[in-house]
């Protein structure tokens, strides 16, 4: 099935002017807030200031771009709403990348670290991390990400396990929030919700109908619409101009496509 | 990041991206580099999460299961000896058997009965009759001993039809999200690195 | 013989209107007694006690024995019973019994003897898969071996696989097998796809075309390389088994597929196989494969990937079509048998749903709630 | 014995294991967290066997083939410099992280991204008008597509919800049918190596 007329290269050059020319001259499409991106904003709303909340970066390094303004967006909210912030990772690439955005909104909003945020960082055995933290934190995680001993930190002077814990929000890029559901939510019943890729929305759809989650942001138009909601422009409203373009740029290199396929066949 | 991070980055991105235009010493030489120190990443990381904590340190405060760890880790390294290589059957052996004695009950809580529960939902409607005529005629689909004739062929026909749906959704629902990862290098090409955008 | 349960309502009812009006029973509860729940997985305890007050009188429960005492209840005095679960196995427990009269003051307090949860040889809860498992074991037992030969439909990908061998030769370009990324040699889906690899392996061997294996994981190299060499041995020409051809590339996801791109267009294969297990990286490898004009047949059980397959692959064999092929290629009776058996559970899993939905349709939600309490 | 005793562990780890789903005696606790403990110690012998044979293959290929040389001595210098910054330390400011942050990260996301510019190619050779079938996958991953994005919405409002109409009913319910098959099938392969009917990981029974 070689390719009637155009070469694959030229399909490249295409592809990629449909993504970076809306970067360089921005339309600022908007699309409508969906049910689900609402939800979650009412859910961190309904959380009062000084309440704490765990995130745990369950995601690569490889999809970053889009699970990352997820993230974001979500932990801008918290910060604003004085929400403490417990952070950890249960995928060794996520680590980094966790704390760096965690070090960068929180010196952005002025909240000091042992204080208002503290960051865990990995555990390769998930399942056992999970539990443990249903006992207690600072034997499943004696030493923080810096090293220092957890007791040092006030914040966990008040935060014993998951009871003195408002919600948990698991940012993945795969099925970890499954596991999060059925060990942390099914054994110790606290609240989780889930920041996702868009692909893995179909898998974790039916956990929000069952209420097994609480709350579910999906994919770079689900951080567009939480930027929306709470009126900054981030990636993810940058990225909509440029997902939408992508995306007819397809529609009509499929059309293109076709039309060649049938007038090749009617002369054949 | 610093300035010469942002350079070597944007030059490791650009070695990848050359392979589009074609096999070539640039891509070549960025895929070595690039395996190499995966490799190294891991064989770093395992050791040190792994290894050390689970083999090594309980072996040295001379806990005996840490010695038959230990074992395993010897035979699985047999592979390298061409004479002794059988021996790493042995811990190949120990990964099969358990492997398939733990996927029985899982595999089939999560793949078969939790998705027929699932297709009975406690209030039927619409939706369900569709949902439940997709898996059935899926099913028929997969079925191998009998020829395809007659009113069974049909019913297939219908699985197929289904089948097509779903990977058309799947395509079609997965574009956003790799469309997306084009989006996070472009913005890194020209905004961090040539910093043209607005 | 037991009268029928409204003919023992009615003697209790007479029995508590004739005594209320008397002296106030003895308040006392008789043979408080806490033991360990049978045929469990431990961590439960069933408290019981005898009743000889009026149905309206409630217990108030403490439990001793935890960090700190904990209220539970409160239950009606009828019951006789209640299960409390969620205990720590191994630690002894005493529940403190307190009746109350329907105005809430307490009349009495009594102890039981200390009680430990155990696990026990068996976990009840989980008989019905067990039953379930017993079931499907001897569909697949009696298919196997008792089971006449069956004809299996073709299997599109299939008949491809010998003729890209032909190809392959004929061109004197290799084959190139990849098992995914997400592939392990404990998930039932890669040892299907070994087993078609030990079928493609023999074919090379016979036909003489060299066989590339790049592996994301050595546990399954190794494997991979026992099969080849095997495959070669049972052809009669083991000096065609080349190991350096099955090797170790990386575990890392997109390390290993720009390695294979890589492969792909230096050793421009003329067939390629992409079979296993595989995540994001499918199409990474298959639109290369396109690209250097070989002939793609690929099979996989995961479900996301099999869009991308479908549209850049010559044949895809769709989830069970792959573990179904190796009975389709060597003609094996047993293995024939299997399949058949897996038909017959197919059609069995359909009839129920049948049975389900009609019966949901008369509010009979009973086939729903027994599969969703697995 | 180099047959019989493998078979021999593969038939006792999988009982055991399979049993062990209904004994939930302290005995088989411990006896199924140590085996788990067994297979992730294997794999990561495993990985380790994987860097040998890594080694040992670009370590002949650089000796041998002079056309390979450059790329083979590339990689082992990349995993040497790994291993050895690795050996140091892996801590926030390690040479081991920057080294992943500032070339292995960026080059793995850029493979990644290689599939905007594939699922466009495939898009468009792949999505052909030929039958009913391919035109059923054709036409619904364009209105997923459109259904998606902003734009969508702005066509009419029906898009959108035909979009995840057509996600969470019909696909699902052809997801569910796969699993079924795939389930039954792992559930029979499963069956096959406990009883060492499967010997395709130990050099194929054909």
């Amino acid at each position: 099935m070689k390719l009637p007329a155009l070469d694959r290269r030229a399909l490249y050059v295409l592809l990629f002017l449909a993504v970076a020319l809306p970067l360089l001259f921005p339309i600022g499409l908007v699309g409508s807030v969906s049910k689900s991106t609402r939800q979650f904003h009412r859910l961190i709303e309904s959380l009062q200031p000084g309440d704490v909340i765990l995130i745990s970066f369950d995601c690569e390094a490889a999809s970053w771009a889009e699970i990352g303004p997820v993230a974001r967006a979500v932990i801008l909210h918290a910060m604003k709403r004085d929400l403490r912030i417990v952070g950890t990772s249960f995928l060794s690439e996520g680590t980094a990348l966790g704390y760096r955005l965690l070090s960068e909104l929180a010196t952005e909003h002025g909240k000091s670290y042992g204080e208002d945020w503290a960051y865990l960082g990995f555990r390769p055995q998930y399942v056992a991390a999970m539990l443990g933290l249903g006992e207690s934190i600072i034997r499943e995680y004696p030493k923080d990400y810096l090293e220092q001993p957890a007791e040092s930190l006030p914040i966990f002077a008040g935060v014993q396990s998951y009871r003195q814990i408002k919600l948990v929000i698991s940012i993945a890029d795969d099925s970890m929030p499954q596991y999060w559901v059925e060990y942390a939510g099914g054994r110790h019943g606290v609240p989780i919700a889930a920041g996702l890729s868009a692909v893995m929305l179909t898998t974790f759809t039916p956990y929000l109908d069952s209420h097994q989650l609480v709350g579910l942001v999906s994919g770079l138009k689900g951080a567009a619409e939480y930027e929306q909601l709470l009126g900054v422009t981030g990636a993810g409203t940058r990225g909509m101009d440029a997902q939408s373009s992508a995306h007819l740029a397809i529609i009509v290199l499929v059309v293109v496509g076709n039309a060649i396929y049938f007038r090749g066949r009617r002369k054949s | 990041m610093s300035e010469p991070a942002i350079w070597i980055s944007a030059l490791c991105t650009l070695a990848i991206y050359s392979f589009l235009y074609r096999d070539n010493p640039v891509y070549r030489a960025a895929e070595q580099i690039l395996v190499g120190l995966s490799v190294g990443y891991l064989v770093v990381i395992t050791v040190r999460s792994t290894l050390i904590p689970r083999v090594w340190t309980p072996a040295t405060d001379g806990n005996p299961w840490a010695f038959v760890a230990a074992a395993l880790v010897l035979l699985m390294w047999t592979r390298l000896h061409p004479k002794a290589g059988w021996l790493s059957r042995l811990p190949l052996a120990l990964v099969v058997g358990a492997g398939a004695g733990l996927s029985i009950p899982a595999l089939l809580k999560a793949r078969v009965t939790s998705q027929m529960a699932a297709v009975l939902t406690p209030t039927p409607d619409f939706n369900t009759f569709v949902g439940a005529l997709g898996v059935i005629t899926t099913l028929a689909y997969f079925h191998f001993t009998r020829p395809r004739t007659g009113v069974f062929d049909g019913v297939a026909r219908v699985g197929t039809w289904y089948l097509m749906i779903f990977f058309g959704a799947t395509f079609g629902f997965t574009i956003m999200s790799r469309i997306s990862l084009l989006l996070g290098r472009s913005e890194f090409l020209l905004g961090t690195w040539l910093g043209i955008l607005p | 013989m037991m009268p029928a349960r409204p003919g023992l309502f009615a003697i209790v009812l007479w029995a508590a209107a004739s005594t209320s009006a008397a002296a106030p029973p003895a308040s006392v509860l008789q043979a408080p007694h806490a033991a360990d729940r049978p045929w469990d997985k431990g961590g439960a305890l069933v408290v019981t006690w005898q009743n000889t007050m009026p149905v309206d009188f409630t217990v108030h429960v403490r439990r001793l024995g935890g960090a700190e005492p904990v209220a539970l209840g409160p239950f009606p005095i009828s019951s006789e019973q209640f299960i409390d679960s969620g205990l720590t196995s191994g630690i002894a427990y005493v529940y403190e019994l307190a009746v109350h009269d329907p105005d809430g003051n307490q009349v009495s307090v009594v102890r039981t003897s200390p009680a430990q949860p155990r696990p026990n040889l068996f976990d009840l809860s989980r008989a019905d898969e067990a039953i379930l498992i017993a079931l499907l074991f001897a569909v697949f037992l009696w298919g196997t071996f008792r089971g006449s030969p069956r004809e299996i439909r073709p299997i599109a990908g299939v008949t491809a696989m010998e003729e890209a061998m032909g190809r392959a030769v004929e061109m004197g370009k290799p084959v190139l097998f990849s098992i995914g990324w997400g592939a392990q040699l404990d998930k039932p889906a890669t040892l299907a796809a070994l087993n078609l690899f030990g079928y493609i392996a023999r074919k090379a061997a016979s036909y003489g075309a060299r066989l590339l294996f790049p592996a994301h994981d050595a546990v399954i190299m190794a494997a991979a390389q026992e099969s080849a060499s095997a495959g070669a041995r049972l052809e009669g020409r083991p000096e065609l088994y080349r190991e350096e051809d099955i090797y170790y590339v990386t575990g890392s996801q997109f390390g290993y597929a720009a390695a294979l791109d890589g492969i792909l267009c230096r050793e421009k294969p003329a067939a390629t196989f992409w079979i296993g297990t595989f995540a994001a990286e499918s199409l990474i490898l298959s639109e290369t494969g396109n690209q250097v004009g070989a002939v793609q047949i690929a099979g996989t059980d995961s479900t996301i990937q099999l869009a991308f397959f479908l549209v850049t692959c010559d044949y895809t064999l769709i989830g069970e079509e792959m573990f179904a092929a190796s009975a389709y290629l060597t003609r094996d009776p047993k293995a024939q048998g299997a399949l058949w058996s897996q038909d017959v559970l197919k059609v069995v899993v359909a009839t129920v749903l049948v049975v389900g939905l009609v019966a949901a349709l008369l509010n009979w939600h009973a086939v729903g709630n027994f599969l969703r309490g697995f | 014995m180099r047959l019989r005793l493998p078979l021999f562990l593969v038939t006792g780890f999988g009982v055991a294991l399979l049993l062990q789903y209904f004994i939930p005696l302290p005995a088989g606790q411990a006896f199924y967290s140590r085996a788990l403990e067994w297979m992730q110690v294997i794999f990561a012998a495993g990985l380790l066997l994987g860097g040998a044979n890594f080694a040992r293959l670009h370590l002949k290929r650089a000796a041998t083939r002079k056309d390979e040389r450059p790329y083979s001595l590339l990689a082992l210098a990349a995993l040497a410099t790994m291993l050895v910054a690795g050996a140091v330390s892996i801590g926030r400011d390690s040479t081991f992280l920057w080294l992943f942050d500032n070339l292995q990260a960026p080059m793995q996301q850029t493979v990644f991204s290689l599939l905007a510019f594939f699922v466009a190619t495939a898009a468009y050779r792949g999505f052909r008008l030929r039958s009913v079938e391919s035109g059923l996958l054709l036409s619904v991953a364009l209105i997923v597509m459109i259904g998606r994005i902003p734009v969508g919405e702005l066509i009419s409002p029906v898009l959108p919800q035909a979009a995840s109409w057509l996600v969470d009913v019909p696909a699902v319910a052809a997801k569910r049918g796969i699993l079924i098959g795939v389930g039954l099938g792992s559930v029979a392969v499963s069956l096959r190596v406990i009883l060492g009917v499967e010997r395709a990981w130990l050099g194929g029974s054909q």
